[in-house]
């Protein structure tokens, strides 16, 4: 009997509270997204699960002993996100871009979303009750960044209660990129533009592959060391992988150890989406500034890309523009889809690959300033 | 305009500032990485998509070509 | 010839102690069993070989500092038995359970071996030298589960001491299934019952196979959160296959991290077979209640299917019954072996399947009472 | 009956309990499931075994097809 | 503008110290030695670039928090350099010296390289500025057993601030065999021992593979504990593969493990080329001695290979004496390269393996030594 | 001669004469397993080079066989 009281005592549903039950929810809400919505599943699953499970009252699967408490030293010590940095470096072709080199301006406008949310994270402070320091404003704008590591790396070192909306922010957002960013794109272009054919991209040399990688570690170590680790792992992988000479490196590093890894850090991060942290009104000002940061980021990249048409010898259609938020490869695809609607013989996946990685890069080098500037 | 608000302020110029520099001299550099390149180290262009059969595909097609030969012999 | 002597004395000859000479033997046994008799060696392979390794004197590698010790703590954390039930949970599909649900009643009866050896190790406290508490008794019980991970987990929260004696005999009675469950299952039914033919099973549709895990962690969490660890990882794996979305990530969950913490696990349980703590008259009594715990499993889950097939509308062939102890996937090809043997035409393996990993399930259902009430 | 006896015996009692009970509760659970699902949310039944043919038979299949056709082609 | 003045003071340009500029050159030296002349890149690509990350100014990817630092852990615990050890071990097929095993014998006298070396350190000492230790000298005696993680393993032990110097030593030496023997080799030998052909090899039963690694390791405890975790984890990965009941295990320790291990040892050895450590005179006398290591194990192979055709009742090519220095397999090659230069019909690559292999058994048992006997 | 020096010469012979001892030990030690083995254990040869037909060709093969017999059969 006795016994059976303390079996009750020790049943969830006991003792749930009503911010458990509340964030399970969110959990289910993101596992419903990645599975029937496809939104990002490879890592809004992992986190949509990490969040049930790190509310399971009595369970203490995110507190100390815990595998979730364990998994999240991976993230506390920077190593997933960067290990993740390495996978994708080395799965990226630098080919477009090193084929048309002026479109990494695309990349850097873009970036624009990031600085613009940090300054309405620090406008959002009027609002009472919420109170975000600088550093809370720096992890939020890198959402803007739309590259899931950067976000996540940089959060975990300026503002790690804040990890768990924003990586949700960050990865959502991404899956929305093409809902997001075709209204704006079509508001800031007219139709003759959206028509604009570029020239065939030249073929890139391997030798011009292998030596990209290591001029972007040099150029970031000259001038922005804090940058280095993500910029150094997304070089390391590229340069794995574009050097030829490490295949079974390469492969493991985009494959296996990418795979095993974003288990982990989506469990992780799912961990950080604790009632405590995520029920407050910040989240719900983290998600605004997120939208806002993406359409802004769009925003500036398509500009970006008219004034570079408008100087440049070559026509550059301002829809590529767009692709320099990063969020490979669907801002790419995105771009592609709308200069097919306007004329379909105009296929700008390529063209859009150049700015679409500069903006990984884009948003390394802004982690970096904001790493090394905020303090 | 609050303190924090115009660190804010400085942080995107400083921020947006670095991110077109670090861009632009990484257009430049790739600029002359390229013709450098391709100049005094050139390879062989990227094999473009004709060639993309794969080891595994070769093997495949050995094996048929095994097999056809084979048939011919026997039926011929 | 101070250096030779000094040598003579760093060598394993002159260090050796009787006990580690005769757990090196316990090792090489192991690794015969694994190799020549095919028993587990996925497992049995690894354990065997930790075995010798930690073993060895003056090496120390089972020690801190050493290789075996260092990987002691994936157990120790729980790390390793999750990993590896989320990669089961990857590989197991559970349309023939859903096609029938009624047959999880027979994965719940066989775990009746998990507490009726429970009781027999507290009864073998009447032999002197033997002094098993509850946590022990829990411990040794848990191997009538038939499923590794889920004993390691429960013997390394509950037992550490008993860790290596329970794993091995959890491994070994697993591969024994074949010979251990026939002789039952026969004494327990007639011919005219194992001649019994059951209904093909209906095709079970893709979402029902994708809400039945998030249904099972949903239960899990609200009766018995102690057995979330396990369940949810299970249903994470399971989830991840059964959603078809991140097929990477199902992959690698069911491959390549799974062969890794295999490797791992092995030699970490083998570290534990030292002699101070296998060389003991528990080891026996482990040993002896395992094959009881086995036995009476098997015992349990035919004598429920006979009930029920009593009280079915559908015909149960009572062989399916013995698959509940789980040790997936064995114990359904036994049940499968001896129905064709009275039956050529009674291929029951799909329907042994159903409450072979409804034993999955009820052994971590049993694992979570026993680690909730047994302070 | 020791203390320690009787505790074991409480504790075969409640486990075995709450394993069927739980079970027993995810049996009635799949079965409304089921029934909902099977109704409101109907997907195409998961197809059973024919169409094995996994991507790499198709290369093989799309690669004899083409040797096949080429033979034909130089043959006739 | 005080916030530019702080963002040029965090430049890399600001802060370089010349050291940490060379230690630089020495890693993009070891990158386009590792891309673009095919040495060792599986190892000297992440070994350069670990030099490089792990001396960029302010960014402290090499110290404590950092990702290199982290990764150090596993060669300072040990673990990276027997993972790979394990994977050696199941990649390591023991046919041809099964087939022939006095052949082992060659791959002892090789070892005469470790210990010469280990001599000339001390003889070293003589010049004013080195001061090598007992154990420095041991450590870098160890580049002599070409073979990589042997030499990581010891070094990390004995002189972990030699190790960076130690492993870029070994890895480069190795590349190098192809250029560093054939003059040994046709200095010592005659056209007409050249020329001689060997026995066709038997073959090899499934039963001998599997008992030799149990045996190799039951001798080494037996004779040598301090070299049983080399020889055991070496030993595991080949009964892994030689039993053949578990392929899973033993092909995920030979490609994604290993891979996976092969990064990280890479990358941490890479964080100890810093300009403290390396720019010293002592790396001149580990390089100097190293390629020394190698003449004269390459040299006491063949010499062994000469005197055993003496006694030798079916003749032996002295070639195959160079292979007993392991560098698994380019040594081999290179016998049998010299071997069809002399005799176009003489395929000596086989009968190389077998010193070759021998070789890597060699260098772990003289590891042994020297961690029981240098205090 | 310094100490050290000493040390590392006892090393040098400590050191040759182990590694030498041990693996003439592994000779005599395989040469008895080997004769052991082979006398009372022996096992089907391990097969030497010709059936290194993989699984993934053997199912290369199996298709191709299946593709010229539908081809033999649709224009005989
Ligand atoms: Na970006
Ligand atoms: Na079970
Ligand atoms: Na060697």
């Amino acid at each position: 009997m006795e016994n059976l009281l303390s079996l009750w005592h020790s049943t969830g549903l006991y003792n749930f509270t009503a911010g458990q039950a509340f964030m399970m929810l969110v959990g289910f809400l993101l596992l419903f997204l990645a599975i029937k919505k496809g939104f990002e599943p490879l890592l809004l699953l992992p986190i949509g699960f990490g969040a049930i499970l790190s509310n399971i009252p009595v369970a203490g699967i995110a507190e100390e002993g815990g595998l979730l408490h364990f998994l999240y030293y991976g993230i506390k010590l920077g190593i997933f996100p960067l290990l993740i940095f390495m996978g994708v470096g080395a799965m990226t072709d630098f080919g477009p871009m090193l084929a048309n080199p002026k479109t990494l301006l695309l990349g850097a406008a873009a970036q624009f979303g990031i600085f613009a949310s940090l300054i309405g994270a620090l406008a959002l402070n009027m609002v009472p009750g919420l109170e975000f320091t600088l550093k809370d404003a720096a992890a939020i704008g890198i959402i803007g960044g739309a590259d899931g590591p950067t976000a996540i790396y940089v959060a975990s070192k300026l503002a790690p209660d804040l990890l768990g909306a924003i990586a949700v922010a960050a990865y959502s957002y991404m899956a929305l990129v093409p809902l997001i960013q075709p209204p704006i794109m079509r508001a800031l272009t007219t139709e003759a533009e959206r028509k604009i054919e570029m020239q065939q991209l030249r073929a890139v040399s391997k030798t011009e592959k292998i030596v990209f990688p290591l001029m972007l570690l040099l150029l970031s170590i000259l001038l922005l060391p804090s940058a280095t680790p993500l910029v150094g792992m997304f070089a390391l992988g590229n340069l794995m992988n574009a050097s030829g000479v490490v295949d079974r490196l390469s492969q493991t590093a985009q494959n296996e150890l990418i795979n095993v890894v974003t288990i982990f850090l989506g469990l992780a991060v799912g961990s950080k989406l604790s009632a405590e942290a995520f029920l407050q009104l910040e989240t719900l000002g983290i998600l605004a500034l997120g939208a806002v940061a993406f359409a802004i980021g769009t925003a500036a990249g398509v500009i970006m890309a008219k004034i570079m048409n408008k100087f440049s010898d070559t026509p550059i259609n301002p829809l590529i523009g767009a692709a320099g938020v990063s969020a490979v490869p669907m801002a790419a695809r995105v771009a592609n889809k709308l200069g097919l609607e306007s004329n379909p013989h105009n296929f700008l996946l390529m063209h859009a690959m150049g700015p679409n990685v500069a903006g990984v890069i884009g948003s390394a080098v802004a982690a970096g300033v904001l790493l090394s500037l905020v303090k | 305009m609050t303190e924090l608000m115009s660190s804010g302020i400085e942080l995107l110029m400083a921020g947006m500032g670095i991110v077109f520099l670090f861009l632009a001299m990484l257009v430049v550099a790739i600029n002359i990485m390229s013709a450098v390149v391709l100049r005094f180290f050139p390879d062989e262009p990227k094999a473009s998509s004709p060639s993309v059969v794969s080891t595994n595909d070769k093997r495949i097609v050995a094996a048929i070509t095994a097999a056809v030969h084979q048939y011919r012999h026997d039926h011929k």
